[in-house]
């Protein structure tokens, strides 16, 4: 048999994420072929198998846990072996197979993943003296205990650990840890701990991923204090991602947002053609008196139409918890920033609806220039009551946002390009964008994001008006 | 003032201890007064013949026997007696109670409930006098059981070696709460300890309040004149427990009532009555305008107000004036 | 040689000249202020600190004392009362149990007791701590235990700039104040930038930002301290060093502020750890800073023994730079 | 204001807005929105800081000749005081 660990992809990597498996239990592989997909602080990364070999178990799912170079991700037979059963001797089949064992901890909140823990071929565990003092000291029946060490032999840290979920059921977290989980919903059992005392930190909330580390860090660990920004939708991969905390944090966030908006919101969809003929011509218009220091950008118009449309469909605006629907009386349009590098933030323009153009234009230089500094303020992050996405004016013709959680509905605009369109029986070419909506069917109907989407078509054809 | 009249002042100032006691006795049982409560009846003639040679300049560090100190140095007996109700209105704003009393105006630097404690602090105050060039006298008065404390010893050393303006009153009632003296002193002549440590020391027949004057006022006459420290031993007695809770089972009762032959008050009233100095209608007076002192003192306490507990953290650090 | 002087813009100095320095500018400038102590004129002060100072001062405002802390200290309180600005020198802290009485129940009370009518203007300095090989009886650290006492102030300089300036502003306080000076401090030297003046006695000061881990210690110890903050720096550490400079009043603020911008604490103290001030820093910071909390609290405090004789025996009692490094990476959880 | 000036003033804002991209490698005559992934903001921004540093306005009319670092090199050499 053959244990497949997760490589080192060079000399700084100490772990990775399983990002995909490229091969399926029963699959045959061949030396130096790609069987799955790691992410590294470097980028993801595909992962050839050095040996020949069929392959017998996936023990590990993919999914945004951390794991440690050298953690057992398949086991192979061998070309030569026969299947599992032939392989063993007869006898009680439990004893003899190789156990997988599931571990009680390393799943993200919701998450669908599972990790997968390898204990090493049935026997009775591999212990040092110290390490079996330390059991017995701490209660801990070295049976249930998942060895982490390589061959199979049980780790000080697993013993530990193993102390840590038995007790009570309640897992040892620390206050900040306990605070920072009740503040962003993330179930404790959810986590593994990564310090030598099985004690949970926020470490391991903040950082990208829940750790199932085998040793800690010996070093100063980042503590991501910044609120994480949520994403809006699937950034570009970076082609050389800066490995810093921040950047790392802010994955984990959209990995958790994202996720927990797919898992627990409804969404619909809605989309419309936005003639923007108008309001493109009262741009120029406009633009051509001003200098450059106050041009404004359509994104503006577009902004200011969404926040004033919401007047008209209150419910879109607002936050969903405790399973109802609380509208917000203001207006904080969150504007999602894409940062040069990857990622997305989307903090708040705060009364967008009050504001007029040239004070939009401005809290939208700022909020932009800002996000792209690692600036943004906490309340900035904290408080949107809706979203709106893509101001690019690049790239696609049509979004399908993901809602941000708690918020209800996220609305979207392509890029702004020129079209045929048919007004009073006259076919013209119209600059137009597509407008699209996603909001949440707990809160809203299709009828109500229509009434919405086709306010914001009439707002944005009197421009002057903004 | 006439010698009758000094006289009579005298027994005045006497009878109003009393009197003030006694209620205030009568009030702890009536729950009004709470606490400690150390009664200085039949002790009234040191304090009143000792501080009537002090000047308002001088200064008087006391025990926690030292409702007739505060009186004999003149602080009003209604907030006397609205500090022992723990009113606002009290000469401590009721955080001290009837052990600490204290009154700046009167220069009375307490009311210290820690035995022998105030001695050093008394030596504290004629240094400052000293350095600042200033003749005036520290009076401090403790109990014979300070004695065998060693800030007793440390005090006078110091006082003596620094030549400092300290009158030590030594108030010798024979006992430190239930111990007699003869069981607690190897030698019970207190002035011999004091003349040791090189001061002017005398014994004084502390039931006798003109005799208590007399040395006081050749003593602290001498102290303001640069003569350094002096060590008098009142001998006197307490005729009631020593505090309200104390079956006295120290002493005979035989012992009592032999002393309170000797109650200077008794004695006093009946010195001047001998002599001519006063009639029944003047000892009635004395004693109807002393009752209407004390009655207005406890009217005063009774109308007096409770500190709010919003304040309870002042007077930890002096707090800024403001104004 | 006027190169070299324009070219000082600040002055290095050792902790006991500063002390001194700072005793003799207060007397200069105030003729309230006098020194009294056990051996403070003539000898020159057990740890050298009034050397000289008798001769300038004369033997009135530099004042031997017999052997009579009570008294001499009591004596101080008095003196204070009657208008002056005594600096009463106690020569240890292990001496000062015997004047436990005047500072507690006399310095400690009399305002309160008197209704605000009489506050008490001292300043009583002593030596404290352990480290040199003195033995049982005079090697205790027990600031701690004066900072349960309302009513005093307690300052601990621990750098040769609070040496000189915190004694300005003790004098300047209404109330009594003790300063506690660690006697394994008085031949530091630092620099004292020019310009220097008074310090609060309110505020704990960062002596050394970081990141990860904050290391909060006072009087003594902040050498050691720091050592081990460089020690950890080496590691990839970064140690943030907060030197409380006043127990009492305890600057929970300075302390909260510290654990929320790393979230991990050690405490050093050089007194025992049972009832200490460590304590109280944790309970602070339990009390109003729990949910910043990212590690279970760290102590370095002295063993739970009397101070022994033997230099290795008594190392091992006190805290230590390894302990301190040690503590550190429990907490980090490594 | 030669044009060599002119393209270093533009590329040094440049750098500000897209400090990732190497100026060497900016084909002068492409579309920068495009060749550089700049959106709307940042080639506003570009252009703004381009105004900073020079003092030139920049008209609206004039704006489609910054698609390229060739015409904006042109347009500020033809503007330079």
């Amino acid at each position: 048999m053959i244990e497949f660990r997760l490589p080192s992809l060079g000399a700084d990597m100490d772990e990775g994420m399983l990002v995909a498996w490229l091969v399926s239990p029963g699959d045959t592989v061949r030396r130096g072929q790609v069987v799955a997909e790691v992410e590294s602080d470097k980028g993801i990364i595909e992962v050839e198998c050095w040996e020949d070999g069929v392959v017998e178990d996936l023990l590990v799912t993919p999914g945004p846990t951390r794991l440690p170079v050298g953690f057992p991700l398949a086991r192979l037979r061998t070309l030569d072996e026969g299947t599992a059963e032939e392989d063993t001797p007869s006898g009680p089949a439990a004893a003899a197979r190789p156990e997988a064992l599931v571990a009680a901890a390393p799943v993200w909140p919701g998450d669908e993943q599972t990790i997968v823990r390898h204990r090493g071929p049935s026997g009775p565990p591999r212990v040092t003296p110290p390490v079996r003092h330390l059991a017995h000291q701490l209660g801990v029946d070295l049976d249930h205990v998942l060895a982490t060490g390589d061959d199979g032999v049980v780790r000080r840290a697993d013993i530990i650990a193993a102390r840590s979920q038995a007790e009570a059921g309640r897992p040892r977290a620390t206050p900040m840890a306990r605070r920072v989980a009740r503040e962003r919903g993330i179930d404790l059992d959810s986590i593994l701990p990564v310090r030598n005392d099985g004690i949970i930190t926020s470490a391991e909330l903040t950082a990208p991923a829940a750790g199932v580390r085998a040793a800690p860090p010996p070093k100063s660990r980042p503590v991501g204090h910044e609120v994480p920004p949520v994403v809006v939708k699937s950034p570009p991969a970076p082609q050389e991602a800066p490995a810093t905390d921040k950047m790392a944090a802010m994955r984990a966030a959209i990995a958790r947002s994202m996720a927990r908006s797919k898992r627990e919101i409804p969404h619909y969809y809605l989309a419309t053609h936005v003639d923007l003929g108008r309001a493109m011509q009262w741009l120029e218009d406009e633009n051509g008196g001003r200098p450059i220091t106050r041009r404004l950008l359509p994104a503006v118009l577009l902004l200011k139409a969404t926040a004033l449309a919401l007047r008209e469909v209150p419910e879109l605006n607002g936050h969903w918890s405790d399973d109802a629907h609380h509208p917000s009386a203001d207006i904080h349009l969150g504007v999602a920033v894409s940062l040069r590098g990857g990622g997305l933030v989307a903090p708040a323009i705060h009364h967008a609806d009050r504001l007029d153009l040239d004070e939009l234009m401005e809290a939208l230089r700022d909020l932009v220039g800002r996000a792209r500094t690692w600036r943004i303020r906490s309340s900035e992050m904290s408080d949107p009551t809706i979203t709106v996405t893509n101001l690019g004016d690049r790239g696609v013709e049509t979004t399908f946002p993901v809602i941000i959680p708690p918020q209800v509905a996220i609305v979207g605009f392509g890029k702004i390009a020129d079209q045929a369109v048919v007004v009073d029986g006259m076919i013209g070419v119209h600059p137009v964008v597509h407008a699209s909506l996603a909001a949440d069917h707990r809160v809203t109907d299709g009828h109500r994001g229509g009434l919405f989407l086709d306010a914001l078509v009439q707002l944005l054809q009197e421009p002057q008006n903004l | 003032m006439s010698d009758k009249e000094h006289r009579q002042h005298l027994l005045a100032r006497m009878l109003r201890i009393r009197r003030f006691e006694e209620r205030c006795a009568e009030l702890y049982q009536a729950e009004k007064i709470r606490g400690f409560l150390h009664l200085y009846i039949g002790e009234e003639a040191v304090a009143v013949g000792a501080l009537e040679s002090l000047t308002p300049d001088d200064a008087v560090v006391a025990t926690y026997r030292e409702h007739g100190h505060a009186l004999a140095r003149g602080l009003d007996p209604g907030s006397i007696m609205a500090e022992m109700y723990g009113k606002v209105e009290g000469c401590s704003r009721g955080r001290g109670g009837s052990m600490h009393l204290f009154d700046a105006a009167k220069r009375f630097y307490g009311g210290n409930a820690i035995v022998g404690g105030g001695l050093p602090l008394g030596v504290g105050l004629a240094l400052a006098d000293r350095m600042r060039g200033v003749q005036r006298v520290t009076a401090v008065f403790f109990g014979e059981g300070a004695v065998a404390e060693g800030e007793f010893h440390e005090a006078l050393n110091l006082a003596t070696l620094w030549h400092l303006p300290v009158l030590f009153c030594c108030e010798n009632n024979g006992y430190a709460m239930g111990t007699a003296l003869y069981r607690s002193e190897s030698e019970t002549h207190l002035t011999l300890k004091a003349a040791a440590y090189g001061m002017p020391a005398w014994s004084v027949d502390g039931m006798d309040v003109e005799a208590v004057e007399a040395a006081a006022h050749s003593a602290a006459t001498a102290v303001r004149g640069g003569g350094g420290p002096h060590f008098l031993e009142f001998e006197t007695y307490r005729f009631r427990a020593h505090s309200m809770f104390d079956p006295e089972l120290y002493r005979d009762k035989a012992e009592v009532a032999t002393w309170k032959l000797r109650d200077p008050l008794v004695t006093y009233r009946k010195k001047l009555s001998d002599e001519g100095h006063l009639d029944e209608a003047e000892w009635q007076a004395m004693e109807k305008e002393v009752k209407a002192e004390v009655d207005e003192a406890v009217s005063f306490a009774e109308a007096g107000t409770w500190e709010a507990v919003e304040d309870l953290t002042r007077f930890v650090h002096t707090e800024a004036v403001t104004g | 040689m006027t190169i070299l002087e324009n070219a000082v813009a600040t002055t290095t100095i050792s902790y006991r000249d500063a002390m001194r320095e700072a005793i003799r500018d207060a007397m200069l400038r105030d003729d309230r202020v006098f020194l009294m102590g056990e051996d403070v004129g003539s000898y020159g002060g057990c740890y050298a600190v009034s050397k000289g100072l008798l001769e300038e001062f004369g033997p009135e405002r530099v004042r031997d004392t017999p052997l009579s802390e009570s008294a001499f200290v009591g004596a101080g309180i008095g003196a204070a009362l009657g208008g002056m600005r005594p600096i009463v020198e106690v020569m240890t802290v292990n001496f000062s149990l015997l004047a436990l009485d005047q500072i507690v129940n006399t310095a400690a009370l009399y305002l309160h007791m008197s209704g605000g009518q009489f506050n008490v203007p001292l300043v009583v300095r002593m030596a404290t701590g352990a480290g040199r090989q003195l033995g049982a009886q005079h090697s205790h650290s027990l600031e701690g235990w004066y900072a349960h006492v309302p009513g005093l102030k307690v300052a601990v300089p621990a750098t040769v700039e609070d040496a000189r300036w915190m004694l300005a502003t003790a004098l300047e306080d209404p109330d009594p104040v003790i300063i506690f000076e660690h006697a394994g401090l008085y031949n530091t030297r630092g620099e004292i930038p020019a310009g220097a003046g008074p310090v609060d006695l309110q505020r704990a000061r960062v002596r050394r930002s970081g990141t990860d881990i904050s290391v909060i210690t006072h009087g003594g110890s902040l050498p050691k301290v720091l050592a081990a903050a460089d020690a950890l720096h080496e590691e990839g550490i970064s140690a943030e060093v907060l030197d409380l400079r006043v127990l009492r009043p305890l600057d929970t603020d300075a302390i909260l502020a510290s654990v929320r911008r790393t979230h991990r604490v050690v405490v050093v103290d050089e007194g025992w750890r049972s009832g200490g001030i460590s304590s109280e820093v944790i309970a602070r910071i339990v009390e109003g800073g729990l949910w910043e909390l990212d590690a279970p609290v760290a102590r370095v405090c002295t063993e739970e023994v009397p101070i022994p004789y033997a230099r290795h025996m008594e190392e091992a009692a006190l805290p230590q730079i390894p302990r301190i490094v040690r503590a550190a990476h429990e907490v980090l959880g490594a | 204001m030669t044009s060599d000036d002119a393209k270093r003033i533009i590329l040094d804002v440049l750098s500000e807005i897209a400090p990732e991209v190497d100026p060497a490698t900016v084909d002068h005559s492409v579309d920068l929105t495009e060749q550089l992934d700049l959106d709307s903001m940042d080639y506003l921004s570009w252009m703004l800081g381009i105004h900073e540093a020079t003092g030139i306005d920049i008209p609206q009319r004039d704006v489609s000749l910054f698609l390229t670092i060739e015409g904006a090199a042109a347009f500020l050499t033809a503007h330079a005081a």
